[in-house]
């Protein structure tokens, strides 16, 4: 752990603060993914977690504060720029494209790695043409892996809330991400679904992608998979830490975790 | 998609040997008016069916296609194969920078955003009199040159040809699925690298162009340009065309402009009742086949079981 | 200066006639975003039968009045529920798709019916000119804005004071949820279709007896509207005022210092710079995040 | 299967479903579903995902036509009313996804939650039993509903669908985006409720919780119910629960 | 064939349709009064009617429809120059004779088509035959000037401002609106503040009668004049009082008191229960015209009927017509009306002379 915490993390955010009118609603923020690390944020409902990734990947313009990625200061790009540079987010509200098949939804994800330019559009060559065959390849495996196989060619909008959420996970897969953030992956999934779910983003780590930022309610799940685990309280870090230094911290408790600590 | 580009290459071979098989001028000016139509009405679909976004200011480059062909045509004397590329690169250039504005903007903003572009355009054409002769128009575009029906089949079906090519190559490309990513969802699009704003610009420059292409054949084959090729009546048609048809199918379009050129031509025969049958049998088109013919072609090889291909079938009506 | 006044004095007329005119799709297109192209036409039904309500039966203007906002009232509740409510939660195409050829037929059936030519409607007073200091207005002028701000302010107060003006709200922004509150949103619908289908039928009556009726007003008067409600934000009352005004004005002040030939050019740039500056419209506000 | 009366000895059940059939479209989603509630009582629908659950919600309050099948409320037939006649009749639906009305502010998202109440004065007595439940929302009371974040939007269709003081509560996956100790809260709320003599209707993932609030349990799969036990002998029983709930 | 096909290209919906159903109406009398007289070749007329919607691209379906598939003789019509300026490539290429009743762009006598009658006056004709009429009776120093906004209106304005002009009638402004606006208290006030003697219009009906009542509801007391089918009962009865007293040169007028004309109009009221108006005329003598070249042509040869109409001395309602080498009609009398007592008077009329 220590080791890890050495090198130059993944992402870095420093002093993030989003104000909304009036509403403050993440007050200077830090902190940081290192490489090969599951990093959980929770924290109470509009504690800012949401907002918190809307500013990390671009949604929102920090009022103050700066967000690095690989080194890079990746404040206020806009969201294609970062999402370009293998940092890809889910949605906490469900966010599929409805009218289109799994499989298609899928294969829309590897859109970074088929980009081309408009004469190759136009006269697609060799390479085009292998790079297609390649994506739809990896398209199937990854609707696999998401265990959405039997699903393949069902439009997204026939899907029930919880395939939904396996769905999103596989698009992001497909657009080969360097650092993943979840937002409450596993809502709507039962507590036995979350835990193979949970099972299956360890797997993830170290060759699907490289770090994990979740946002989950959950707390079976994030204690099982999380590292490192930050919680924010009205907008504020209240506290950061491994799994179980974060159960035993009264404060966590009292804000948070309510009577399911106790 | 190898379905419907099989398809779309039998219409144009139909089309091609229809000169050998009719010499009534008559037929062959339908057959001329209904490919240019399919050429603006697809021009139209990257945008709607593609883009997502309802553009009704598509006459903006129908038009200033057809200006710059009769402009070059008129004053400089250039000749058709000459003026009408001429006339796409301009309303391609006149799309990107119509598109750098409107396409921030969506949903009803942008309707009536292009809308008001293409008003701008007409009103300027309208009254520009030392360029575009004002509500005169200019006439005699191309005088003297073709004469023939039988030729302007066969460059119409050579733009046609252009189109579909470049359309197909789009639609079901990477960049095409990127602008389906658009349309369905703006945030999963960002999520994944996709540009909207790029994305879009690319279909709706690609709009321009074809667009500025039918223009500029019409300028030649009708002779005339003046400011109604903006007008809004013109827009009406080819929206019904599209919708008709089928957004967001390269076949859906083509289908619309045969069946609506035919229509407006037949239902002459019913002189003074013709535009309200007109307008009847628009409605009864929406109320029974709501996604238009293509979508109702797809709904039904959905129910036989057969694979969802042409056009995805909406069905989120119960909740 | 005289000449200023006299300018501004008749943008703010015709502003509020635009704001007026637009009062019907405000609630179609803004509120219920069914992007109506027969909005025009259900302007030019309001004149026409004005005039066959003040011609042909020979009622007096405001009981002209009265009818027509019952036949139309009537017309489009009917239009709601066996057209509109058929493609309703499809997108909005087939709903363009359904307004056009709704529009395309209701101009020829009145061609057939009643012919091209413009047609004269009473009017509720003697006219004359009012001379106010330098500017000049007439006293049906007056009277037709009077009338015209009393329904958009009675509108506003619909929509933002009772019940049914919540009810509209919130079945538009989600129909399924505003019927597990108890809500009737077929109802609702059809109430909203019929009560914009008045208001244009009205605001078409009042006008056509300043200016004239005839079938081909129709289109005309779709493009300003949709210029006005944009201008204004969609769905806002207030802003299809302001929009109103700010077109009027600006086409006044053009016409008046530039060139009339051209005012109609006026409105789109407005549009246009608008949406560049401001693209949600001048009096609207965003309740959407990621 | 026919409903099992695991509560004999009681009265007539308040709500009553007899192998309710409904589809989406032409696939069918329900192949059977018959239940029994009683008054007062509390009882949760659990299963896998897609299993069915929303779906026989929605039928009883009216969002989707049965196919065939009976829905009876207090003996009276209730399958395939109109929505709004169902909420008239006590019984209010909490819907998956929140649904909140994004364009308006807090405060009339809750207010309309009372649509079909006329008085003012109750009304407002009501909203103050809302912000007394959910003080969070008190605080956004002037907030688009649209900007809320996703555990406050929850929070608002919960205290929304409790405006129609209604006889029958169905809530779906009320604790869904809600943080542990709001979830306590929830359904804290929901005993509270169920105190004052409400039928609770219950859809949950978190089945822990529904099993602590519930006193029966159907278990629904694949568009059937798979078993109705006392909530208790589920909880008691974690084998028998996965093999139910695996999918 | 057992008719003589003539085909008829007029606007019948949007908003022109109004004038366009008047051409058809007199096209269609003229039709009615041949046939009863036997028809010509021996043979009934058949008038083939399609709406060209006065748009370039409609307008050349119509024509190719009535070409290539009814197989007319002659054409006419389009109405507005603009969808005029579309058809005549495609009768020069069929080599079909094409008339028009209406379409007054000088532009198009200027092309060159052989195949092109024009049976109507222009503006620079109209102008020619006025202006001095105008200046001198009228005492006109400054004139204000307002056409509706297109090749007509514009055609109009240019032609009088430049003949009045140059009697030494001062220009006090000139404006142009849109065909269907409606409000024109801002131009009026311009207008008003600019206090010319006579205010000439370049308006059609519509716009006409709006314009005319609402300079009244300025307080506008100046001598107004124009151009435009303001002769008619339509126009009297939309305008109201404020009709009294304007002005209009018109190529054609119910009132004219000759013994053609009286005939003329007593046929076309007992059929359409108005009097004619400057449309229905253009629109049947048009027809006549067509139909008395095919007469003189003795079949219907296209070369043969071109040629015979280069020849026409056709006796009309309101003159006579005959064609210029460019096809351009004269002869014919124009007249200047004022409307006092809800009718209007000849004030004065005048030959259209051909154009140098
Ligand atoms: N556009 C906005 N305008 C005003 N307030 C906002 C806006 N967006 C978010 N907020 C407020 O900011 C706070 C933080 O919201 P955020 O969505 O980040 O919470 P969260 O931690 O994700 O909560 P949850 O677990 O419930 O999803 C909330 O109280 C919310 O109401
Ligand atoms: N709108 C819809 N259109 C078509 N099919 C649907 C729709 N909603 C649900 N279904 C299908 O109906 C079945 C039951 O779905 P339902 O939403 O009732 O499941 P659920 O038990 O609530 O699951 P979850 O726990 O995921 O919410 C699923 O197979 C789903 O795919
Ligand atoms: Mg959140
Ligand atoms: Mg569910």
């Amino acid at each position: 752990m220590t080791a890890l915490r050495m090198t130059e993390p993944l992402l870095r955010a420093e002093n993030l603060t989003m104000r909304f009118g009036g509403i403050t609603a993440v007050k200077q923020v830090a902190f940081a993914v290192a490489p090969g690390e599951i990093v959980g944020l929770i924290g109470p409902n509009g504690a800012g977690k949401t907002t918190c990734f809307n500013m990390l990947t671009g949604f929102y313009a920090p009022t103050e504060g700066r967000v690095f990625f690989k080194g890079t200061d990746i404040t206020s790009h806009r969201p294609h720029a970062i999402a370009r540079l293998g940092l890809i987010r889910s949605f906490q509200k469900t966010n599929v494209m409805k009218r289109l098949t799994v499989f298609e939804n899928v294969l829309t994800g590897h859109y970074m790695e088929g980009r081309q330019s408009l004469l190759a559009t136009f006269f697609p060559g060799e390479k085009v043409r292998r790079a297609e065959r390649e994506a739809r390849e990896s398209a199937a495996a990854i609707v696999e892996t998401m265990g959405l196989s039997r699903r393949m060619n069902a439009p997204a909008h026939l899907l029930s809330c919880g395939e939904l959420r396996l769905l999103e996970v596989a698009v992001a897969l497909a657009a080969k991400p360097t650092l993943l953030m979840l937002d409450e992956p596993a809502a709507g999934l039962n507590s036995h679904e979350a835990m193979l779910f949970g099972e299956t983003l360890k797997t993830l780590i170290g060759k699907a992608v490289q770090s994990l930022l979740i946002v989950e309610h959950n707390m079976e799940l994030v204690m099982g998979v999380c590292d490192r685990i930050v919680v924010l309280n009205f907008g504020q870090m209240l506290a950061e830490g491994e799994p179980r230094e974060i159960l035993d911290n009264p404060k966590v408790a009292e804000a948070y975790l309510g009577k399911a600590a106790a | 998609m190898t379905l419907e580009r099989n398809i779309l290459l039998a219409l144009g071979v139909l089309a091609a040997l229809l000169p050998f098989a009719v010499t009534d001028q008559y037929v062959l000016h339908l057959a001329v008016m209904a490919i240019f139509y399919a050429i603006l009405a697809n021009s139209l679909n990257l945008v709607v069916g593609y883009v997502g976004e309802f553009s009704l200011g598509h006459t903006a480059f129908l038009g200033t296609g057809a200006y710059t062909a009769a402009l070059l045509s008129v004053n400089a004397g250039w000749p058709m194969w000459a003026a009408v590329p001429a006339a796409g690169v301009v309303a391609a250039l006149f799309g990107l920078a119509i598109g750098a504005i409107t396409l921030r903007l969506q949903g009803p903003y942008f309707v009536i955003v292009t809308l008001s572009f293409a008003e701008v355009l007409r009103i300027v054409a309208n009254n520009w009199i030392g360029l575009t002769n004002g509500p005169m128009g200019l006439a005699g575009v191309g005088q003297g040159g073709i004469a023939d029906k039988t030729v302007f089949l066969a460059i119409v079906l050579g733009l046609a040809a252009v189109t579909f090519y470049l359309s197909y190559r789009f639609v079901y490309s990477n960049a095409g699925r990127a602008a389906v990513a658009v349309r369905e969802n703006r945030y999963v699009a960002q999520s994944i690298g996709v540009n909207p704003f790029g994305t879009a610009m690319q279909a709706f420059v690609l709009g321009a162009f074809l667009a500025g292409l039918a223009g500029g054949f019409y300028a030649f084959y009708i002779s005339f340009v003046g400011p109604e090729v903006f007008r809004f009546s013109f827009m009406a048609t080819i929206i019904i065309m599209v919708l008709m048809g089928g957004k967001g199918t390269l076949l859906g379009p083509v289908v619309g402009a045969v069946i609506v050129t035919l229509l407006e031509e037949y239902l002459r025969e019913l002189q003074e009742l013709r535009l309200s049958l007109f307008g009847l049998i628009v409605m009864a088109i929406v109320l029974f086949l709501p996604n238009g013919l293509m979508g109702f072609v797809a709904r039904r090889r959905e129910q036989r079981g057969d694979a969802p291909s042409l056009s995805p079938a909406i069905e989120e009506r119960t909740v | 200066m005289d000449l200023f006044l006299q300018f501004l004095t008749n943008g703010l007329v015709v502003g509020v006639f635009y704001a007026l005119s637009a009062l019907g799709l405000t609630l179609i297109f803004g509120l219920m975003r069914v992007v109506n192209f027969a909005h025009g036409e259900f302007y030019m039904l309001g004149g026409v039968v004005g005039w066959f309500a003040t011609t042909y039966l020979g009622l007096d203007f405001f009981s002209g009045l009265v009818l027509v906002a019952l036949a139309m009232g009537g017309f489009g509740w009917v239009v709601d529920r066996f057209l509109i409510e058929r493609v309703r939660g499809q997108g909005e195409e087939p709903g363009i798709l359904l307004t056009i050829g709704l529009s395309i037929f209701l101009v020829n059936i009145t061609l057939l019916a009643i012919g091209p030519a413009p047609l004269k409607v009473t009017r509720a007073i003697t006219e004359g000119p009012i001379f106010l200091g330098p500017v000049t207005i007439t006293k049906m002028r007056l009277l037709a804005m009077a009338i015209g701000v009393t329904l958009i302010f009675g509108a506003h107060a619909i929509i933002h004071r009772t019940r049914l003006g919540s009810a509209m709200r919130a079945t538009f922004q989600d129909p399924m949820a505003a019927s597990l509150a108890g809500i009737r949103t077929k109802q609702v619908y059809a109430a909203t279709f019929a009560l914009g289908c008045t208001l244009s039928a009205l605001s078409g009556m009042l006008l056509a007896s300043i200016y004239s009726a005839q079938a081909s007003v129709g289109g005309l008067v779709s493009l300003k509207s949709f210029v006005v409600v944009i201008l204004g934000g969609m769905g806002s009352f207030p802003g299809a005022i302001a929009g109103g005004l700010l077109l009027g004005v600006a086409e006044a002040l053009w016409g008046g210092y530039v060139a009339t030939g051209m005012v109609d050019i006026i409105g789109f740039l407005l549009v246009i710079l608008i949406l560049v500056l401001r693209p949600q419209g001048l009096f609207s506000i965003r309740a959407e995040r990621a | 299967m026919d409903a099992p009366d695991a509560v004999a000895g009681r009265t007539e059940p308040v709500l009553r479903v007899r192998d309710l059939h409904v589809s989406y479209g032409s696939t069918a989603a329900l192949h059977g579903i018959s239940l029994d509630v009683h008054a007062g009582e509390t009882v949760a629908l659990i299963g896998a995902n897609g299993a069915g659950k929303s779906t026989t919600l929605r039928a009883i309050s009216g969002l989707l036509k049965a196919r065939s099948g009976s829905i009876a409320w207090n003996g009276k037939p209730i399958a395939n009313r109109p929505p709004e006649e169902i909420v008239a009749a006590g019984i209010a639906h909490c819907p998956e996804e929140r649904h909140v009305w994004s364009g308006m502010t807090v405060e009339e998202n809750i207010a309309l939650g009372a649509y079909l109440c006329r008085s003012k004065e109750e009304v407002r007595t009501r909203m103050g039993m809302a912000f007394h439940r959910f003080p969070r929302l008190r605080e956004r009371a002037r907030q688009m509903a649209g900007t809320l974040s996703g555990g406050e939007q929850q929070m608002l269709a919960i205290a929304r669908a409790l405006m129609s003081e209604p006889r029958l509560l169905m809530l779906d996956e009320p604790s869904l985006g809600l943080s542990p100790r709001m979830a306590d809260e929830v359904f804290d709320v929901v005993r509270a409720i169920n105190a004052h003599g409400v039928t609770v209707l219950l859809v949950e993932q978190n089945i822990h919780n529904a099993l602590a609030v519930a006193s029966r349990a159907y278990v629904v799969k694949t568009g059937r119910i798979a078993a109705a036990r006392p909530a208790a002998e589920l909880r008691g029983d974690p084998e028998l629960l996965k093999a139910y709930l695996g999918g | 064939q057992d008719s003589v096909k003539i085909g008829l290209v007029e606007p019948l919906t949007g908003s022109v349709a109004y004038n366009g159903k008047s051409v058809v109406e007199g096209a269609k009398l003229a039709v009615e009064q041949i046939n009863a007289k036997g028809g010509v070749l021996g043979k009934p007329v058949e008038l083939v009617i399609e709406d060209g919607q006065c748009a370039p691209a409609n307008s050349v379906n119509a024509v190719e429809k009535l070409v290539q598939k009814d197989k007319v003789a002659v054409l006419v019509g389009a109405f507005c120059s603009s969808a005029t300026a579309a058809i005549m490539p495609v009768a020069q290429k069929y080599k079909i004779p094409l008339v028009t009743g209406v379409s007054s762009s000088a532009a198009l006598t200027e092309q060159n088509n052989p195949w092109f009658f024009r049976a109507a006056e222009t503006d620079a004709l109209m102008a020619k035959a006025f202006a001095k009429i105008l200046a001198n009776d009228l005492k006109l120093k400054s004139v204000a000037y307002v056409g509706v906004n297109d090749d007509w209106g514009r055609g109009g304005v240019e032609e009088f401002s430049r003949d009045l002009s140059a009697l030494g009638v001062k220009t006090a402004l000139t404006e142009y609106f849109d065909h269907g606006s409606t409000d024109f208290f801002t131009l009026l006030t311009k207008l008003r503040a600019a206090k010319p003697d006579g205010i000439f219009v370049a308006a059609e009906t519509q716009d006409g009668s709006i314009l005319v009542k609402q300079l009244q509801e300025m307080g506008v007391q100046s001598k107004v004049f124009g151009v435009g089918s303001w002769a008619t009962a339509d126009f009297i009865n939309l305008t109201g009082d404020a009709a009294e007293g304007i002005y209009a040169a018109v190529p054609y007028v119910s009132s004219v008191d000759t013994p053609r004309n009286q005939e003329f109009v007593k046929a076309y009221e007992a059929k359409y229960k108005v009097k004619p108006g400057k449309y229905g005329a253009a629109g049947y003598n048009a027809l006549n015209i067509t139909a008395q070249a095919i007469a003189r042509a003795g079949g219907t040869d296209a070369e043969a009927i071109r040629t015979a109409l280069g020849k026409t001395e056709y006796k009309a309602p309101n003159g006579e017509y005959r064609f210029t080498a460019k096809g351009q009609a004269y002869g014919f009398d124009a007249v200047l009306v004022r409307i006092e007592g809800g009718t209007p008077k000849v004030v004065a009329s005048a030959p259209v002379e051909a154009p140098q």
